[in-house]
């Protein structure tokens, strides 16, 4: 493995100790009212009225839709990495070839914009 | 092995100074707010409250741990260390001066992209296992948003990229070094660039105008609506810590990182990445908020093809402009 | 475009306000200067002799809307000091945790025995400490900075006609004891100064026209 | 089905009627939600995001204030009605001793009503600014731009609320009216005073500009958001500004003025829109309107009484034994009306006491504009209406 | 001690893709296939594909694991943690998936040139796979334009269909405010 992949991956331990670190100190320094809380203190809050049903429940398919052109967008992107990095090496027939990629993707935005599916509601 | 004590040392370093940051960059914006809002602000704790946000830490440790009968409360337990995590691990790959760096990943500019943007798990799992209808509506704006926003975040990255032709962010700096600011020179697509990478960078972050998930006079707190204590005090940090990385990182991207006179390297990197952090708490209390709808068009209608146009006038830029090699 | 320019100005407007002083004070060291009128807890004043002037006519007790205060009024009795006879309240209790600070007590009073407190009352740990006792309120009568509202003054300031730049402020005259002698039944208190305060007649089509069954309270206002 | 197919909104309409598989997601906004000013409580059906059917429940502060007012004398109502618009207590107690004065036939004198309009204006600036402040804190969140204008905007209403100290001594709930007229004249050197705080709030009115309403994400949060049409609003007894931002020309103070309101012409402000913007322009047009009207106010105060009934003194003397009136005067929110009727049977005390809250009407006008706006619009419209529960409730 | 490491990490991926189709719950089960996508990131990275690593993390774990998610919430209720789809067919089930580990592991190790030991990234730069793109496999680089062009096609004509169980009313007027009060008025 490569040494600078090992640092990161240590960084992340790092980091990860910090969120496990707090919630242990909080074990240690928290107060405790009681044994078991009361059942009321569990309660899911919803305004201070009882909570009518689950909150799990189905949602709006155009959340959905938009994590889909998400994907897309950043599939595009990650093409796009490679090419930033080696695209000055490439001359003018890699700026085409990018070029093109770029504007036939745009082509489909241009579509959904019209059709109007880039709307939230 | 030197790779592992290297990786440690810094992080310990690195991640304690980022809090550390953090915590007076709190009773900044406070004191800040609060001059805005002809306030004082905090006064009480230290000379001039200058240690309210530790008070505040020991305040928060010290409350009872709530998880509601009705979670999922091993998802409501990790969500918050997640999110600190991801946080925090951006931060490996950012070149505080030529040799303060945890890690110089060749691939730098995509790991802060992919572990910041996983930010969106912990958040989606808060609200999700929290089980509470603001929870979960703010849970999924904020998958929503930060998904939408990571187009055009991409996007704006990739400028400084195909300008310097490296993914490595200490390469980028270097690259500044040599010739410009990326937001100062080439100015097309430099300047517009850095102002979309810190938009994005400010809805990636749930920072007013665009902090939706989190509306509290909608949806009462959010992903946090039911956390208490020291998980709550986890989503808290996590927030901040993402906001002064990603100065950070804007400021390595586009305004030359270490480079400056008279100072040595990391003077200079604190001084612009905490500008930028002044600057994300300065607009976040002078405005108001998007509706969730507005902030999906802006993004979607108006910053995305920017981002792909920025692109393009980069690659022209680097193909045709005399001297850009 | 809109939106950048109108953030500008609104970081521009936040950044005016960060160079103003700051309207808030660090409260318990520093303290807003309170208006003159400021209306809070309450006292009972003592008169000239060092007793309370208080005689028990109960007539704040009847006019309190939300009946916080209680007196027990005793019989006329030769006064320890004067050697007159006068009556005295044996006790009397303002429960301080229901009053709504109307001012009604104050206002009735035609002895100014009762007055309001310009100091802030303090918060209590306890019901009980709200309570104030006889004894209370006479040591906030002696201790505490006074409030400007006095009975006599306040109907003074109804019914004559003071002018607009003149310091509305009555005198704290110094209260007649001898002034009342039958308190014992308040609809029978005499109304100080008695002068009906002529309507003035506005040629304003005033809301207030004339009921067609109008009752006879009319002749209640000119009672005096 | 039918009636949303024909693309209109039956607020009276049960659930099922839209959603035949009950797919929606109930959620009970309120009443103890950080927007929802006080105590307010509506079921909100939603389809993701967006409101399909919205339920009010009202009832949570209601402390019985009608009531209890049959229980007192009519001197000793004035500071109970006090806390029910307890954004605009002085118009509360305006308009409950206009009607004893109405029903017991009792002149107010000259200096009285001018004294009793310059409260009103001054309560109308310190309400709207307190309205800015709540509408932008819904809008922008306590924790960003919105509480910026709030703490603002509470800056400045202190300095409306330090001039009622200076003249009641209470800053909140005064009892400073009387039947008959005031109890309180003004201090010395009040006039100067009182201009000087009217040019501050004057002088920082295009800063709250800046942050609201001529800021383009005000516009854009609240430009077609919560249409109200004209005609229903009318429908349902809406007043008020809320009535003036749909379109109609309605303000009691010129239509049927009170105080000294015929001595002082006001300009009354209307918008077309019907929707939030409007709602919030009118406002502030209101709060220029009424610094100009305290101002005028300030100047022309005649000499003079200003009480014309010595009832405190002896609470019984004020009595009625029979009639009944209805006085409704303009409040910051609306037509604040008061029906009394007198008791054979008990002079001292009211039959029956009834107060038309103009935000209770605004209220009604939820289940017909929220129904297609977000959970965001909500907060938004709810904002703009400028309930105050207190009144609601009584 | 990288082969301690890739052990670790490869049983995670194990353990996590199993946990994905254990897990009685939809959400945690993507929860858990964002888990296990990511020690396949760790992976990649061990062998020295550091952006292909990236790229799992950036599109995998966060794109499409997000997808799933959304996918999860807005297709049908889920009525607590409680099993959402148990199976009864755990034996057939083990049975094709250990044919079908047996038939790719054939065909893995009848690949000649795969035991090439693990580059340590110098062929997997970035430069090279952009290289690689962009001048030896350009045109299939353009292909997958086209192909992102159809599924942002697809994407668009989804949005574009209305739910039809709920239809969103339209705030409006007086007119449209009560049909139901005019319908029924005798």
């Amino acid at each position: 493995m490569h040494p600078e992949w090992i640092s990161a991956f240590t960084f992340l331990a790092v980091s990860a100790l910090v969120g496990g670190g707090l919630l242990a100190a909080a074990k240690v320094l928290r107060v405790r009212a009681r044994a078991k809380p009361s059942e009321l203190k569990l309660r899911t809050y919803e305004c201070g009225e009882e909570a009518s049903g689950n909150a799990w429940i189905q949602f709006h398919a155009r959340y959905y839709v938009v994590a889909l052109f998400f994907v897309l967008f950043d599939v595009e992107a990650v093409f796009l990495f490679p090419w930033a990095v080696a695209g000055r090496s490439l001359g003018l027939a890699g700026f085409v070839a990018v070029t093109s990629f770029i504007v036939v993707l745009m082509l489909g935005w241009l579509y959904a914009m019209r059709k109007d599916s880039l709307r939230w509601l | 092995m030197n790779a592992l004590v290297h990786g440690a040392l810094y992080g310990v370093v690195i991640v304690l100074c980022l809090l550390t940051t953090v915590a007076f960059g709190v009773w900044f914006e406070r004191k800040f707010a609060g001059r805005m809002q002809s306030r004082l602000g905090p006064t009480r704790v230290g000379p001039y409250g200058l240690l309210q946000s530790f008070a505040d830490i020991i305040k928060l440790l010290q409350k009872e741990d709530i998880i509601p009968a009705d979670a999922d409360g091993s998802l409501f337990t990790l969500a918050p260390v997640l999110a600190a995590l991801c946080a925090l691990g951006a931060a490996a790959v950012v070149p505080f001066s030529p040799t303060v760096i945890a890690s110089d990943l060749d691939i730098g500019v995509v790991w802060v992209l992919a572990v910041g943007g996983l930010m969106v798990i912990p958040t989606f799992a808060a609200g999700w296992s929290s089980n509470n209808k603001f929870a979960l509506l703010g849970g999924m704006r904020a998958v929503a948003q930060s998904v939408s926003y990571g187009v055009p975040l991409v996007l704006a990255v990739l400028v400084p990229v195909i300008l310097s032709g490296t993914m490595r962010i200490s390469g980028i700096v270097a690259w500044q070094t040599s010739h410009h600011w990326v937001a100062v020179w080439p100015v097309i697509p430099g300047l517009p660039a850095f102002g979309l990478y810190m938009l994005a960078m400010l809805a990636e972050s749930n920072r007013i105008p665009f902090d939706i998930p989190e509306a509290e006079s909608e949806l009462v707190a959010g992903v946090t609506t039911e956390y208490t204590g020291a998980k709550f005090s986890l989503f808290y940090l996590s927030e901040y810590v993402h906001t002064l990385v990603g100065s950070a990182v804007a400021s390595a991207l586009f305004l030359g990182g270490w480079d400056g006179p008279f100072a040595p390297g990391l003077h200079w990197m604190a001084l612009k990445t905490l500008t930028l952090f002044a600057l994300v708490y300065w607009v976040r209390w002078s405005l108001l908020r998007f509706r969730s709808d507005q902030l999906m068009d802006l993004c979607w209608r108006r910053l995305t093809p920017l981002g792909v146009a920025l692109v393009l006038a980069s690659a022209a830029w680097v193909q045709f402009a005399p001297g850009a090699h | 475009m809109g939106y950048f320019t109108d953030t500008l100005r609104a970081m521009r407007t936040t950044l005016r306000n960060v160079f103003r002083p700051p309207t808030t004070v660090e409260f318990p060291d520093v303290v807003r200067p309170r208006a003159e009128r400021f209306r809070a807890s309450f006292a009972l004043i003592d008169d000239e002799n060092g007793e309370s002037a208080c005689v028990g006519c109960l007539t704040c007790e009847k006019i309190c809307p939300s009946q916080v205060i209680k007196v027990k009024a005793s019989p006329k009795r030769e006064s320890p000091v004067t050697g007159k006879k006068r009556a005295y309240a044996d006790d009397f209790v303002l429960d301080l945790s229901a009053c709504i600070q109307c001012e009604l007590c104050v206002q009735v009073c035609n002895n100014d025995a009762i007055v309001m407190v310009r100091e802030p009352e303090q918060p209590a740990f306890n019901r009980e400490d709200l309570v104030l006792g006889m004894e209370k309120l006479r040591a906030n009568g002696r201790g505490k900075t006074v409030a400007w509202g006095r009975g006599t003054g306040l109907q003074e300031m109804q019914e004559s006609k003071p002018k607009v730049e003149k310091p509305a402020k009555p005198k704290p005259a110094p209260v007649e004891a001898a002034k009342v002698e039958t308190p014992a039944e308040p609809a029978k208190v005499e109304a100080a100064p008695a002068e009906p305060a002529k309507v003035e007649s506005a040629p304003a089509a005033a809301p207030a026209e004339a009921a067609p069954e109008k009752s006879d309270c009319s002749a209640a206002e000119e009672a005096p | 089905m039918q009636s949303a197919r024909r693309g209109g909104i039956d607020p009276h309409l049960s659930i099922t009627h839209y959603d035949p598989e009950a797919d929606l997601m109930l959620l009970h906004f309120g009443p103890q939600h950080p927007s929802t000013h006080g105590v307010f409580r509506m079921d909100l059906h939603l389809d993701g995001e967006v409101v399909i059917k919205a339920t009010p429940y009202l009832g949570y502060l209601h402390r019985g204030v009608e009531k209890l007012c049959e229980k007192l004398t009519y001197v000793q109502q004035t500071p109970v009605v006090d806390k029910n618009d307890y954004v605009s207590p002085m118009t509360n107690e305006q308009a409950l001793n206009m009607a004893f004065e109405k029903l017991m036939g009792i002149e107010v004198p000259r200096r009285a009503r001018w004294l009793r309009l310059l409260l009103a204006e001054m309560q109308r600036i310190s309400s709207h600014l307190l309205w800015l402040g709540t509408f932008t804190l819904d809008l922008g969140g306590a924790l960003g731009g919105g509480s910026t204008v709030f703490l603002h905007c509470f800056r400045e209403r202190e300095m409306v609320l330090d001039l009622f100290e200076d003249i009641t001594g209470a800053r909140f709930h005064y009892n400073t009216h009387t039947i008959g007229g005031n109890r309180h004249d003004l201090p010395a050197g009040f006039a100067a005073k009182a201009r000087a705080a009217l040019d501050g709030i004057e002088a920082r009115i295009g800063e709250y500009e800046d942050l609201s309403v001529h800021h383009a994400i005000f516009v854009a949060r609240t430009r077609g958001v919560g249409v109200l049409d004209g005609d229903l609003a009318l429908e349902l007894g809406i007043t008020g500004p809320v009535l003036r931002a749909s379109g109609v020309d309605h303000d009691l103070r010129r239509d049927a003025p009170f105080h000294a309101y015929d001595e002082v012409p006001v300009k009354v402000s209307v918008e077309r829109g019907g929707d939030c913007l409007a709602r919030a322009k009118v406002r502030f047009a209101e709060l220029r309107e009424s610094i100009r009207l305290c101002r005028a106010a300030l100047d022309g105060m005649p000499e003079g009484p200003i009480c014309g009934f010595k009832p405190i003194r002896q609470p019984t003397q004020s009595k009625a034994t029979s009639g009944q009136v209805y006085v409704g005067i303009e409040t910051p929110r609306g037509e604040l009306g008061t029906f009394l009727v007198a008791n054979p049977d008990a002079p001292t005390t009211p039959y029956r006491l009834k107060i038309r809250a103009p935000s209770l009407h605004a209220l009604s006008a939820l289940p017909y504009i929220l129904p297609g706006a977000t959970v965001s619009d909500a907060v938004a419209i709810l904002g703009s209406l400028d309930p105050i529960m207190g009144e609601v409730d009584r | 001690m990288t082969s301690v490491a890739f052990g670790v990490v490869a049983a995670l991926t194990l353990l996590t893709a199993l946990l994905v189709v254990r897990v009685t719950n939809l959400v945690r089960a993507t929860l858990w296939l964002g888990a296990s996508l990511l020690s396949t990131a760790g992976i990649y990275a061990m062998l020295g594909a550091s952006f292909l690593a990236g790229a799992q993390v950036m599109l995998y774990v966060g794109g499409v694991v997000t997808l799933m998610i959304f996918g999860v919430m807005t297709t049908r209720r889920h009525e607590g943690l409680a099993a959402e789809a148990e199976s009864t067919n755990t034996g057939r089930a083990t049975a094709v998936s250990l044919a079908l580990f047996v038939l790719l592991a054939w065909a893995i190790h009848g690949t000649p040139g795969l035991d090439v030991p693990a580059t340590n990234g110098v062929g997997a730069s970035p430069e090279a796979l952009g290289r690689a793109l962009l001048v030896d496999h350009v045109l299939a680089f353009e292909a997958a334009s086209v192909l992102l062009l159809a599924a942002i096609l697809g994407a668009a004509v989804i949005a574009r269909r209305r739910d039809p169980g709920v239809e969103v009313p339209k705030p409006g007027s007086r007119a449209a405010s009560m049909p139901h009060a005019a319908a029924e008025a005798p």
